[in-house]
């Protein structure tokens, strides 16, 4: 069985056709890619998947199970992690706190046992923060834990958004656009950190990114979206050599 | 490895903690001490400002929690305030019960009425959801006003004198310790929530809603929550406003305390606990400070003694308001925190 | 407390700042000037009167406060008022503890029965003042089956009288027409005026304070509404009506517990001299039946310092109020008498009515009491 | 006709007028809104100060009605741009929560300079308007009502097609969205910021003016401003027309409240109905008859 | 053109974050400003647009000319109005305002109505996608549609200097290559001088005949952009090609960790 799959999903804004009639699938294990013009509705199909939109139709099975109509809460619970394309850190809070409002699906204290902060809340708080060292070690950003993620620069941000989504221990974690604005180096990183993550932790991963060097490279599958609805899937290999898809996207190489 | 992360829970446990320094702790000691002998050394009338001042802390935490933390602007903190004096009045009155049964019974009234306005307002934002409870403060003062034969409504209702367990607490001094130690706790209390799981969902909450229900945070649960947790505060405050006063009516909770609890919290600073308690004493005590210092202004001119209106000791006040916010936008909580870098880096200035 | 060789120390807490200013300025401006007068005379056997006045915003808390520094900084020996009867009760017990004389400017029944040793109320009660009005519409206007409205303010006074008026015209055996709210701060009483004139009110008896009734009066004019007559209590009797509705309160009567300012009597004559003296035109005092009040208020604390004599306290200056009997102050209040068993005011009350010539109000009976029913 | 359709005739066109009034100062709030995202809690005792000011125009200064009203919102304007320049531009940035407690803190000096200044005392406006009301079959409305209504519905209209239609009205709507991308336009945002005040003011001022001619004049006046939030959170907070069509349905329902339900329920329930009504219409539209929705997107 | 002349900029009174930057446009020429994250770029041209203030900034040092006049004391508005004009990083439309309205605003400090009626038309022509969006929301528009729209608002405004901060950011490659295929003939056609920032150095030094480039608040490095393209290091850090000009995969970089610094 696939673990998430999408099955005819259509996507209406008052008039607006964002997403008409996709359906793909994504295999356990996997990195797959989706790409697209701006505006094919790529990131309005993350926030399906998240639940922050309701699909007008269709379904989506995560194992089988349909998530439709959930609300995002919920789907987070099930193991669907994300990051946003433009960044949505909780600007106020330290770089910690960030990760662990990731945790947040993971614990349990309530009003009255977080006033006191003894006993369980207390072993509770200091075990969530031994696993987001875990990920602040993997990201390699130990030296900003303690400062607020707004001063913090666009690139290490956009790190520390994604150690967010992996703080929820997702099954799958959809990255909207994890390259874009970054300079080579930091795509480089970003680029490792995709692999390492899908190899090393094991998650399954969606990713829509403009920056064809990186999805051509690193991904598994590829499926081409425009004006909402599905025009290619395949290999990187196939889809670079797809006429619709270069007609579309990808523009003549000179 | 079993060892390594024995030292890592312990260095994390005291990461975590509230008072971590010894001169942190150290200072709060000396503090407790000078709250502690203050009403042998002070007058009733300074006593009594502390008192005034307590209360409102503790309305101030809860407005802070709703709005500073949470995001959630609320314009009807009177009410729940109000709620919570009537609650206490109300039934120590009627059933003769002794405090504990009275003050956490106008906690949890005050709360449900938070979860009764929070539900239907979950999807207001801004200026809506402020202008919404404000119309619920305003429905409060009617019904309070109208329901006269439970409320005693323009008349007012007096309060019994607050006993502990047979002792009466029927001065100010008296009264003094009960209050200090019951915000001391709130205090403490929401600076611990604020720091787990709940709190970072409320200011996760505030500053990006959506984001915040796609990591997990049960936008619905929390939003009420936050409203259940403020109003709760603002009814402990409010039964004990009921009975340091005595007496309460309803011209005592109008819209223009909401607004007062609003200025506390935005003098103090937005979603820090100890701003709260800063705005508070802030905007209760100041005014008093200009009283005095115009009274020792017509001591040194004469001159002015007949002709000195009090109209500008409320002027300062609002010109000082002004004043504080233009230069300091981010609040008293903005200043200490200076400060205290200023401390911790001493004596390299930075 | 408060006394020295030379001086007296005295409090006063009342409004001086906001809205309600209007209300405690010209009040406390009276037992100032009257303090002042009484200390061009000489003094009371030697004795400055020294006057602190506390403004309290109109805010229980504050005045609670005011109270505490009046006693604790300033150690004074009574309070002239303690303002407002929600600031009064919010005070009753430090009152009662540190022996505070005073005379509250509102004026409730709780003040008096049961009896508080040191509350001296002066001026009719607001059910004094209803029952009065209500007296005079079926005795004096002769009014047959009269139909009659109530406009009341949800303050105490509206709802006090709103209840003694409805008690009053049921002993006469009549039922009120119409009860309405009419806010304080009303931009307009359309509503009010239509709902009355549709039910074909002939008598309209507000319980409100001045700003509300003139926007009443002038709205009824709007519409041409003309009841028999308009009536007002103590807080809404004042020349001020008449200057600002003109013939809009041709038929306006009000009723209060201190004498007019036109009024020949040589109290009076007093209160218009102590005015002068001050540089207080009429214009500047704003209500002067306020102020007559602030004047009356001064006057019976300086009628028992003197009772007093040399050794004044708290103790022997409540003795002394007690001695009141009859006591007349020319024309200012009704005679008074206060005894160690009460402190209740003299239930007497005056009729004015509109004189829009001369844009005033003048007195048209003498000081009455409520008729006794059976 | 029958009486009781009078009755009902006569409390609608009644509460018209009175929705007019709020309406005119509810388009004052909203202005400052539109522009600046600032909820002005000062702008009451503007309303009140305007009052004040023409009244000793008036009275003491003994300048005619017409051009007393012209030297108030003059004055007022002024009083935008002083605002605006001495208050409002230092706080350019920061957190809008205080910059509202800045209102509220300059309501608070401005009402007790008011006091200082204009004294306490209850205060009657000379009407230059005469008393004798029009009646149209029927229907009593005074001439005051008229010019009110009139008034505050020209405003609207004027400040509705300047906000449409017009370059410096494009330009603050552009400014009420990002003020750093505005200056990146070349649109003065200093500029349009006093600009807008000072005509929030004059607004304010227009409705002061109006007030003391139905009422009296006195400190209390600041108050009637809230009366107006309902209408501008109805409305829909950043919309001219919502202004008015808030205003109008306040006024009216105001007005029914107290001549129906008033005698069914008692107590006063006129001033709360605004407010239970606003409460329940936020209940179905979030976001007022006329405010957009806030789109958020992720 | 524009002088940039040792420009020192300060963040909240603290941090300095433009340590001595200068750099030159020439009338009608196309320059590009490369740097990492953080470098300073997006602040250089703030500085020059004037909009610091509004942002706890402050130019503490040097000076900024432009067609010979100094503009570094001047208000936004007015350097606007002397011909320069920026297109804001991260697409900064105007959410409330419809793409027409978005378009018209950028004409603000343009008094000739006509005009601007045909070159609104013009602009259209560029992107054709934008007229049929004339009346949506620009907050309805998805991440590229936006970027067109801010492009087209800084067109409209005639700016004899125009300074990009990322155009490509988040653009679809064949859309990269529509746009700036668009502002080369803007360049060619009315001479408009081009300042832009990119993290796509590929496409930007194929663009511009000049290049700075900027690490940690200095310039470090400049020349004619076929020069760099040569530099070795520019070759390793900004076009990820090996010595023997072949591409590198990501999927290679793994594990390998480089600490090298420009001139550390
Ligand atoms: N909340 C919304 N309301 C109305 N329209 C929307 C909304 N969200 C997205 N759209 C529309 O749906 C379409 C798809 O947008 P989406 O953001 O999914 O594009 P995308 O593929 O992510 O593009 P890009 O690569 O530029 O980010 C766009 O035309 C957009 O205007
Ligand atoms: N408003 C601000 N307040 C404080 N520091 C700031 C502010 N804006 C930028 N900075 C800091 O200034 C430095 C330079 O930022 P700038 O935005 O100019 O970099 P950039 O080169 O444009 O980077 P990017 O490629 O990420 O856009 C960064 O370290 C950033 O954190
Ligand atoms: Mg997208
Ligand atoms: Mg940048």
């Amino acid at each position: 069985m696939d673990l998430l799959e999408i099955r005819q999903l259509s996507l209406n804004f008052s008039g607006i056709v964002a997403l008409s009639d996709v359906h793909m699938a994504v295999k356990k294990g996997q990195i797959h890619a989706i790409i697209g013009p701006n505006g094919a509705g790529k990131t309005s199909l993350f926030n399906c998947l998240s639940g922050v939109y309701v699909p007008t139709e269709g379904d989506i099975l995560v194992e089988g199970k349909s998530i439709i109509g959930l609300k995002p809460h919920k789907i987070a619970k099930l193991g669907i992690a994300r990051t946003f394309q433009n960044i949505e850190l909780f600007a106020n809070m330290n770089v910690i706190d960030n990760l662990l409002l990731g945790r947040h699906i993971h614990m349990k204290s309530g009003p009255f046992s977080g006033s006191f902060f003894i006993g369980k809340t207390l072993r509770e708080e200091v075990k969530n923060r031994l696993k987001v060292e875990e990920i602040i070690d993997f990201l390699e950003i130990e030296k900003v834990r303690k400062q607020l993620v707004g001063s913090l620069p666009y690139g290490i941000q956009k790190r520390v958004e994604l150690g967010r989504a992996l703080t929820m221990n997702p099954k799958i974690l959809l990255l909207d656009e994890p390259a874009a604005g970054m300079n080579l180096e930091e795509t480089e990183d970003i680029a490792r950190f995709v692999l390492d993550i899908n190899e090393e932790l094991g998650i399954t991963i969606l990713l829509v990114e403009h920056d064809m060097g990186v999805v051509m490279d690193i991904v598994d599958e590829i499926t081409v979206l425009d004006f909402g609805s599905q025009v290619a899937n395949g290999s990187p290999r196939e889809i670079q050599a797809n006429p619709k898809v270069i007609e579309a996207y990808l523009g003549q190489e000179e | 490895m079993a060892i390594r992360s024995k030292t890592f829970s312990e260095s994390y446990h005291e990461d975590i903690k509230l008072f971590r320094t010894i001169w942190l702790k150290s200072w709060i000691g000396l503090f407790l001490v000078v709250l502690a002998v203050l009403p042998l050394i002070g007058d009733p009338y300074i006593v009594y400002l502390i008192n005034l001042s307590c209360i409102a802390t503790i309305a101030a935490l809860g407005l802070n929690i709703l709005t500073g933390f949470t995001g959630q602007i609320s314009l009807g903190h009177a009410a729940f305030f109000a709620i919570g004096a009537y609650a206490t009045a109300i039934i120590s009155n009627r059933f003769q019960v002794p405090f504990w049964v009275c003050l956490p019974a106008s906690g949890v009234l005050a709360a449900c009425a938070g979860i009764f306005v929070g539900i239907p307002c979950l999807r207001l934002k801004g200026l809506y959801l402020a202008m919404a409870t404000m119309s619920f403060g305003v429905v409060v003062e009617y019904v309070v006003i109208t329901w006269d034969n439970v409320t005693k409504g323009v008349r007012g209702i007096s309060v019994p004198t607050l006993s502990i367990f047979g002792y009466p607490l029927d001065s100010n001094n008296k009264i003094y310790y009960f209050l200090i130690v019951l915000t001391a706790l709130a205090i403490l209390s929401a600076a611990n929530l604020m720091r787990t799981r709940v709190g970072r969902a409320f200011i996760a909450i505030r500053d990006r809603d959506i984001a915040a229900s796609v990591m997990g945070v049960n936008l619905t649960q929390y939003k009420v929550m936050a409203f259940a947790i403020s109003s709760f505060y603002a009814g402990i405050a409010g039964g004990l406003y009921a009975y340091v006063m005595e007496y309460i009516h309803p011209e005592h909770f109008t819209f223009l305390l909401s607004v007062q609890y609003l200025a506390m919290i935005i003098i103090g600073g937005l979603g820090s606990v100890l701003g709260s308690v800063f705005g508070a004493v802030f905007i209760t005590i100041i005014p008093e400070f200009i009283k005095a210092f115009a009274q020792f202004l017509t001591l040194l001119f004469p001159a002015l003694q007949d002709k000195y209106d009090d109209g500008w000791n409320i002027a300062a006040f609002g010109l000082l308001i002004m004043l504080f916010l233009i230069f300091e936008p981010k609040g008293l909580s903005g200043i200490w925190n200076r400060i205290k870098t200023c401390f911790k880096n001493w004596p390299y200035t930075y | 407390r408060g006394v020295t060789e030379d001086t007296i120390k005295v409090g006063l807490i009342l409004v001086k700042t906001g809205p309600v200013a209007a209300l405690g300025l010209p009040d406390g401006h009276g037992m100032v000037d009257y303090m002042k007068y009484l200390n061009d005379q000489g003094g009371v056997h030697g004795r400055k009167v020294q006057v602190i006045w506390e403004d309290d915003e109109f805010q229980a808390p504050k005045s609670v406060a005011a109270l505490k520094k009046l006693i604790h900084r300033d150690k004074v020996l009574c309070l002239i008022t303690t303002g407002g009867s929600n600031q009064t009760i919010a005070n009753m017990k430090t009152i009662n503890k540190y022996k505070i004389s005073n005379i509250p400017n509102a004026l409730m029944q709780e003040f008096f029965d049961p009896y508080q040793p040191y509350i001296f109320a002066m001026g009719a009660t607001y059910e004094c003042q209803y029952q009065c009005i209500v007296d005079y519409i079926f005795g004096d206007m002769k009014a047959d089956k009269p139909r009659i409205g109530v406009l009341y303010a949800k303050k105490e006074y509206g709802k006090i009288g709103l209840k003694a008026i409805r008690e009053r015209a049921k002993a006469y055996g009549v039922d009120l027409v119409s009860e309405l709210v009419l806010p304080t701060g009303a931009v307009d009483a359309s509503s009010q005026v239509l709902t009355l004139q549709k039910n074909k009110v002939d008598y309209v008896i507000t319980c409100d304070v001045l700003p509300p009734v003139i926007s009443f009066l002038k709205t009824a004019e709007k519409y041409s509404y003309k009841p028999k007559a308009v009536f007002g209590f103590n807080w809404a009797t004042d020349d001020m009506i008449v200057k600002a509705c003109g013939k809009g309160a041709e038929n306006y009567i009000g009723v209060n517990f201190v004498g007019g300012w036109n009024d020949d009597s040589p109290g009076m004559k007093l209160v218009r001299q102590i005015a002068k003296t001050n540089g207080r035109e009429v214009k500047d005092i704003g209500l002067t039946s306020l102020y007559i009040h602030g004047i009356g208020a001064s006057y019976l604390f300086g009628e028992a310092f003197k009772r007093v004599g040399k050794d004044l306290n708290p103790d022997s200056l409540k003795a002394a109020f007690e001695t009141f009997k009859d006591f007349d102050t020319g024309g200012i209040f009704p005679p008074l008498t206060y005894t160690d068993k009460s402190h209740a005011p003299p239930e007497m009350v005056k009729l004015f009515k509109a004189d829009v010539p001369n844009n005033r109000l003048v007195s048209i009976t003498g000081w009455r009491t409520p008729k006794k029913m059976d | 006709m029958n009486t009781e359709f009078m009755f009902f005739i006569q409390l609608v066109v009644s509460g018209i007028a009175l929705g007019c009034l709020y309406a005119l100062i509810a388009v004052g709030f909203v202005l400052i809104l539109k522009a600046t995202g600032i909820m002005n809690f000062a702008q009451g005792e503007v309303i009140m100060l305007s009052a004040f000011i023409c009244y000793f125009l008036v009275t003491t200064f003994h300048v005619p009605f017409l051009v007393a009203v012209l030297l108030t919102g003059i004055i007022a304007g002024l009083m935008g741009i002083v605002t605006e320049r001495l208050i409002l531009r230092p706080m350019l940035g920061e957190p809008i929560f205080s910059v509202v407690m800045v209102t509220i803190g300059l309501s608070i000096f401005l009402r007790s300079m008011a006091g200082i200044l204009f004294g306490h005392n209850n205060l009657v406006f000379p009407s230059p308007f005469p008393t004798e009301a029009v009646k149209m079959g029927g229907i009593v409305v005074s001439q005051t009502e008229i010019w009110i209504m009139l008034s505050s519905l020209v405003l609207a209209a004027v400040f509705f097609i300047f906000f449409k239609y017009s370059r410096m009205g494009l330009a603050m709507r552009g400014t009420a969205d990002h003020q750093d991308v505005a200056l990146l336009m070349g649109i003065s945002v200093k500029q349009v910021f006093a600009l807008i005040w000072a005509v929030s003011f004059i607004t304010a001022a227009a409705s002061g003016v109006f007030l003391a001619n139905v009422m009296v004049i006195n400190l209390g006046l600041s108050v009637v401003a809230i009366g107006a939030f309902p209408a501008i959170v109805l409305g829909g907070l950043e919309s001219i027309p919502g202004a008015i069509v808030g205003g109008l349905a306040i006024g009216i329902i105001e007005n029914l409240a107290g001549g129906y339900l008033d005698q069914i329920i008692g107590g006063g329930v006129k001033d709360v109905t605004p407010f239970v009504v606003l409460f329940l219409v936020l209940m179905i539209r979030p976001y007022g008859l006329f405010g957009k929705k806030e789109i958020e997107r992720v | 053109m524009l002088k940039v002349n040792n420009i020192e900029v300060v963040y909240n009174d603290v941090i300095l974050v433009l340590k001595g930057i200068s750099l030159e446009v020439p009338d009608g020429a196309v320059v590009a400003l490369l740097g990492a994250n953080g470098a300073g770029k997006t602040t250089t041209l703030k500085a020059i647009s004037g909009i610091l203030d509004s942002q706890n900034g402050e130019l503490e040092d040097g000076q900024i000319e432009f067609m010979g006049n100094p503009i570094h004391r001047l208000d936004p508005d007015r350097i606007v109005k002397k011909g320069i004009t920026m297109v804001p990083e991260g697409r900064r439309v105007f959410e409330n305002l419809n793409v027409m309205e978005n378009i018209k605003i950028g004409a603000h400090t343009r008094t000739d109505r006509r005009q601007v009626k045909r070159d609104v038309e013009k602009t259209f022509d560029y992107f054709p996608v934008l007229e049929g969006r004339k009346d949506r929301l620009a907050i309805f528009l998805s991440g590229g549609e936006q970027q067109m729209l801010v492009i087209c608002r800084a067109l409209i405004s005639k700016p004899k200097l125009m300074m990009l901060d990322e155009p490509s950011l988040g653009l679809a490659p064949l859309l990269v290559k529509e746009i700036f295929a668009m502002l080369r003939v803007v360049n060619d056609k009315q001479k408009t001088g081009i300042l832009l920032v990119e993290q796509n150095a590929r496409v930007a030094l194929n663009f511009a005949k000049y290049g700075y480039i900027m690490e940690n608040g200095k310039i470090v490095l400049d020349g004619p952009t076929d020069l760099l393209v040569k530099n070795k290091d520019v070759k390793e850090f900004y076009l990820g090609v090996t010595d023997k000009m072949e591409k590198k995969s990501y999927a290679q970089v793994k594990h390998y960790k480089r600490r090298k610094r420009w001139l550390s």
